[in-house]
């Protein structure tokens, strides 16, 4: 029930542009529902739908007003804002686990501290990107103690199936994919060292229909729950749209944790630290506040206000 | 002396045009087609030999009978459709576009000279900047609409375009440029009756070179926020990891690339049979 | 058209001279000859009277005004067909006409003897068809001032007398002021009033003659030309070397 | 009549030229190159305002004088010229490959008939294909050295130097080979007396056209495990979100295609001097 | 250089005839003059002898070699200069030539009179002055069939008389095999020893002419040649239309 007894504006928007993308399960729901159309075509609001390949393009739609809500990792997300992008993080799509370490089922290499001297590779500036940097730093190795190649995700997982490199900072759904045909192993996972799957908002649009964007919220909370209650079909409906198998979407899913919604103390502590590696390795200014920078990012008030 | 080198080189080409001069024009052009597929056919069953004894792994590079069952699938559930269609008419009213806009400026540019001084410079170093460079400035100009795609098209046929006509414009013999001004043709009708048909080879090379580029721009331009469209398939198929969907696209770029072209080969044939070159005499002497 | 050159002279970039101080003029409706050795400015001197090279020096007067700015159209025959070879001979001779005069081209295609290659493309005629194409294209205009350079030079002997009637008779019509560059005596002879005569590299003025004819009217068997010939050709420094 | 027109467009040039014939050469080119930049200056002047007056936010697209600082920093810490150097190697090396087989294939095709209709339609359909599509493929087959890199690069130069060497080879005025084979020249001697020389403003453009693609497809290359060059740059702007380093790698694309391609400019100035045509005689009249 | 020709014909795709059953033969050193109404096909039969024209019908033997295959070296001026535009007018002469003869084609560009314009590109030269460098061109190789298209139809009296003479002095050393086409007659019974008359479209051959010189020495003065002059003028038609 989402009362618009305190509206602080009497304008509504006329059209409202989101992003969907096959790395936020949740985002499929909703489009496939059509939950959102159903909400909006009340109020004579359209509804528009554009699919975000990465966080990097979710964060150039954002950045050039040509979507309101754009679906992101936490750490490209902070990146962004401390290049000035007018966003906030609003609510919490999953707790993903969808980047690890990963090598070729015969290879030797078993744990971090194998990868000394060895080529890995990485997408720059991405989760798996940060991830690597901050197991690397767990076992007290330096970036230059590895060879990073830089190669787009898919890339990534060719060469590492190809031979052509020794492992590989991987990503949902490649790495799912690779598991199921190449059987690949991981060589180290850590589900606390992804950022979160962050929904943001522009803050143009938070500041003009706020109760826009708890509405929005309140429609993610539907897909949210259902899929937490209909995980087969959930699967299903990943499969289907990302042209996945069963099994690898499957595996995608149970790699995400929706239980968490409201963006809090968990994610500023993990987006300081990782704030604080990219800025170590030169990623974000000296100069930034990191502190200031996640704080001003995560903008709890308008999930807190929706969900109970 | 060495003409007989000459003599053997032209030989079995007459030769073979006496055994095909009695058959009928189909025939003819039909035997062009086999000819022209021997090398992809070769090619192809090298691969599908080479995928089913095991020498490429399937998960690099699918067979083409894989990827051929995927092209029909997607035939079957209709999505391909959706995919050719929306991409071909992008690079369709891209293509015209950056073809008219390259015509006004290439024959200002090729014939006045100080337009060519003003304008030319600044055309010259935005023709080096890669599609991918291009797409955080259209996004931001033009957001993400069929408008920025279109555009992002009609830059990449516009550069070709451009530099061949502004070639061929300048390469116009001046004699008969001078035929023109002693009948006092205004400067339209000296681009009109004179130029442009002059330089017709030239821009014909031009349009076949920008139709290339506007195919190969739409991979950019499906970058900004696209859900169908061949340039969208392909890079799909690299986030998803599929290979047979990326081959499937590769195929379905070259085989679209190659029909186009081939439309804009066969004006090229028609509109040139004036022409008193290498070509045509080899078409006399057959 | 009244042609009046004055102490015209033009100095090419590359430090060729085609012509020195150069000084004639036409009257109205006059043929005027001009002879030379061969890379002694002649074609040069009609391409400063059209107005296509505009870098003389001196004085180049049609009707009375500066050849280089002179809006007048003329009609050019060049020294080579210059045939538009995506166009037919019949477009071709068309070429140029403001307005479409289909039934004059047609008219004028067959005067030139070219009935039966309307059709055809530049690259499948004969030399001297090309020629008589660029002729006929020449005079579709009916300009008042006519430039021909070397005209008839790929004909053969019955064919030209034949084109050098149809030029007079066309010129009988409108009585166009005519310039006419040739390497043939006997032609200029019959078709002009004056002569002027070139020598030398640069090109100098070195005699100027006044055809005389009986009863002032052309004939090719006229004995008074006979005489101005051998005139001609000593001018030319001919005579010198016939063995 | 429409004389009056011709000579209005005309003039203006020739005056220019009169004002600066009693210059000096130098000065003559420099005039030239004042010209070129008044369009690109204002530009410039116009974005920086409209950045100063905050139209243009800085999150999108930062002023030039913040692009400008951010490559003097580069300039400051060396690691520009590391990007500039290695991106120039590899164009440079791939051009030259591109070309040379270009060359090779473009003489072969638009000399032989049977050339042409075996090999021609082939590479007219791998034209069309994206340079995103070739980099799966490329990583397979060559790893993610500096090998793949450069091949990628030419494949990008061949195609347009490809198609206007066919198309000048083929629009070789007959007449001249005729002269040549009267003379019992072999293949090779008419290819390097005539066919070259003839075709020489065809392949100089196609030069072009191939050079600009050279710097086109330098970003995909770079997406095959670079961690230098101009193309990493762009792609870690975008991926970083940094608009800064975005828009300063694209300065430098057009900077360098700008310089490289003014050099072949002036090489085709040189070597066409004896061409009889509208930009010669210009040149005559002026 | 044996020249046989056997009942060749031609006719071109679009339907065009150029010759008919045409049938003659040359001895060897022979200067074989063609003449005929512009359009007979003299052009088209000097590309079927050299080889470049491979269509044509019924036997064209050189040297008893059919022409279509023929691998001879010979000599071709064509009718239009077709100098190489990117090649200065010295390296034009030297153009073909097996060895560089580079004193060979400054003694030849100066006896066409083009000495001081060694450096000139094409597009610099008078129309004249191109067909004078053709000229050289096809001397330079000494072949021993030469084969020549109009080669002094832009040329002055003056100038073409020069060349005639050194045309002659050429022969007099290889004494090789010559096909001459020339709308000239005086040139041709000047030059000849024999005449080959075409007439119509396509052109057929119509007469044979041996020329009859006093003395059996070439001379332009000569009476003889009068009469045959008058001859071949009916033969040409011409009589006929003379005023
Ligand atoms: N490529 C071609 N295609 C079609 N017809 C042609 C071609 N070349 C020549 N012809 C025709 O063949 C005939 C003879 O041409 P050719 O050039 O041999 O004449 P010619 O005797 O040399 O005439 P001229 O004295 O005018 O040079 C002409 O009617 C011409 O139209
Ligand atoms: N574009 C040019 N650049 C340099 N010199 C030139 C140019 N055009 C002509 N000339 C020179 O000018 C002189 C005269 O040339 P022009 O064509 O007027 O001669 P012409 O009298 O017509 O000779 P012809 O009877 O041989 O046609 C020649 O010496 C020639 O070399
Ligand atoms: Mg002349
Ligand atoms: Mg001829």
């Amino acid at each position: 029930g989402s009362s618009t007894t305190s509206s602080k504006s009497e304008s509504k928007p006329e059209v409202i542009r989101l992003d969907y993308a096959f790395y936020s399960p949740t985002s499929l729901v909703l489009k496939e529902f059509g939950w959102v159309e159903e909400e909006f075509e009340k109020e004579g609001i359209k509804v528009e739908w554009v699919q975000s390949l990465g966080s990097n393009k979710a964060l150039e739609f954002l950045n050039s007003n040509s979507v309101d809500f754009g679906s992101t990792a936490g750490a490209a997300a902070l990146i962004a804002k401390s290049k000035a992008a007018p966003i906030e993080s609003v609510y919490i799509y999953s707790k993903p686990e969808w980047t690890a370490l990963v090598t070729q089922g015969s290879s030797p290499i078993s744990k971090v501290s194998d990868l000394k001297g060895k080529k890995v590779a990485a997408t720059l500036g991405t989760d798996p990107y940060i991830f690597l940097l901050r197991s690397l730093a767990e076992e007290g190795l330096k970036p230059s103690d590895v060879e990073i190649v830089n190669l787009q995700h898919g890339d990534g997982a060719a060469a590492l199936v190809a031979g052509k490199v020794d492992a590989w900072a991987g990503l949902d759904p490649h790495m799912a994919k690779l598991e199921v045909t190449e059987g690949t192993k991981f060589v180290y996972r850590n589900a606390d060292l992804n950022t979160y799957g962050t929904l943001n908002v522009r803050s143009e649009f938070a500041k003009k229909y706020p109760e826009y964007v708890e509405k929005v919220i309140t429609l993610y909370e539907k897909a949210r729950l259902w899929t937490i209650e209909n995980e087969q079909e959930a699967t299903k409906i990943l499969a289907e749209q990302a042209q996945l198998d069963q099994e690898v979407a499957a595996l995608q899913i149970t790699r995400n944790d929706f239980s968490k919604p409201i963006p809090g103390d968990t994610q500023n502590k993990a987006l300081t630290e990782a704030g604080k590696l990219l800025q170590t390795s030169g990623v974000i200014e000296e100069k930034d506040d990191i502190e200031k920078l996640v704080n001003q990012l995560i903008q709890p008030k308008f999930a807190e206000k929706v969900i109970k | 002396m060495s003409q007989q080198t000459e003599t053997n080189v032209i030989k079995p080409i007459r030769s073979n045009f006496k055994l095909s001069i009695s058959l009928t024009k189909w025939t003819t052009s039909s035997k062009q087609v086999v000819i022209g597929s021997i090398l992809p056919i070769t090619l192809l069953l090298l691969w599908e030999l080479l995928s089913r004894v095991g020498v490429i792994p399937p998960n690099q590079l699918p067979a083409p009978t894989v990827i051929f069952l995927k092209i029909v699938t997607m035939i079957q559930d209709g999505s391909l459709w959706g995919h050719v269609g929306i991409t071909f008419f992008r690079v369709f009213i891209g293509f015209l576009l950056g073809t008219v806009v390259a015509l006004l400026l290439g024959a200002l540019v090729g014939f006045f000279r100080f337009a060519e001084e003003l304008i030319d410079p600044l055309l010259q170093a935005f023709r080096s900047i890669p599609s991918l460079a291009w797409v955080p400035l259209f996004i931001l100009w033009f957001s993400i609409g069929e408008t920025s795609k279109i555009l992002l098209i009609a830059v990449g046929v516009f550069f070709p375009v451009y530099l061949n006509i502004v070639s061929g414009v300048k390469g116009v013999d001046r004699k008969l440029i001078e035929v023109g001004r002693i009948y006092g043709f205004s400067t339209y009708q000296l681009i009109k009756n004179i130029i442009i048909p002059a330089s017709l080879p030239s821009f014909l090379v031009g349009l076949r070179s920008g139709l290339g580029l506007g195919w190969m721009f739409v991979v950019a331009a499906e970058l900004m926020g696209a859900s169908t469209g061949l340039g969208y398939l392909l890079v799909f198929g690299q986030n998803m990891s599929s290979p047979d969907i990326i081959i499937a696209s590769i195929f379905l770029f070259a085989l679209l690339g190659k029909l186009t072209d081939f439309t804009l080969k066969v004006i090229e044939h028609k509109a040139l049979h004036w022409q008193d070159s290498l070509s045509s005499s080899q078409g006399n002497e057959r | 058209m009244l042609v009046k050159v004055k102490k015209a002279s033009r100095k090419f970039e590359n430090g060729n001279v085609a012509f020195k101080d150069i000084s004639f003029s036409t009257k109205e409706g006059e043929i005027i000859g001009l002879l030379g050795t061969s890379g002694c400015g002649k074609s040069t001197i009609l391409r400063s009277i059209s107005g296509l090279d505009q870098s003389y020096d001196g004085s180049i007067l049609v009707e009375n005004c500066e050849a280089r700015e002179c809006k007048e159209t003329i009609g050019f025959m060049f020294q080579e067909p210059r045939l538009m070879p995506w166009l037919t001979v019949i477009e071709n001779v068309q070429f140029g006409s403001k307005n479409v005069q289909h039934q004059k081209a047609e008219i004028l295609v067959e005067q030139v003897g070219l009935k039966g290659f309307e059709k055809n493309y530049p690259k499948e005629l004969s030399g001297g068809m090309a020629q008589r194409a660029a002729i006929a294209r020449a005079l579709m205009t009916s300009p008042r001032l006519l430039l021909l350079d070397e005209p008839f030079s790929a004909l053969d002997a019955f064919t030209k007398i034949q084109l050098q009637d149809l030029l007079l008779s066309v010129w009988e019509k409108n009585k166009a002021t005519m310039l006419l560059v040739t390497h043939d005596i006997d032609e200029a002879l019959y078709l002009c009033d004056r002569l002027l005569v070139f020598r030398g590299q640069p090109g100098e003025l070195c005699e100027e003659i006044k055809v005389k004819r009986k009863d002032n009217k052309r004939s090719r068997g006229d004995e008074n030309l006979l005489k101005q010939k051998e005139q001609i050709l000593s001018l030319l420094n001919v005579e010198r070397s016939i063995t």
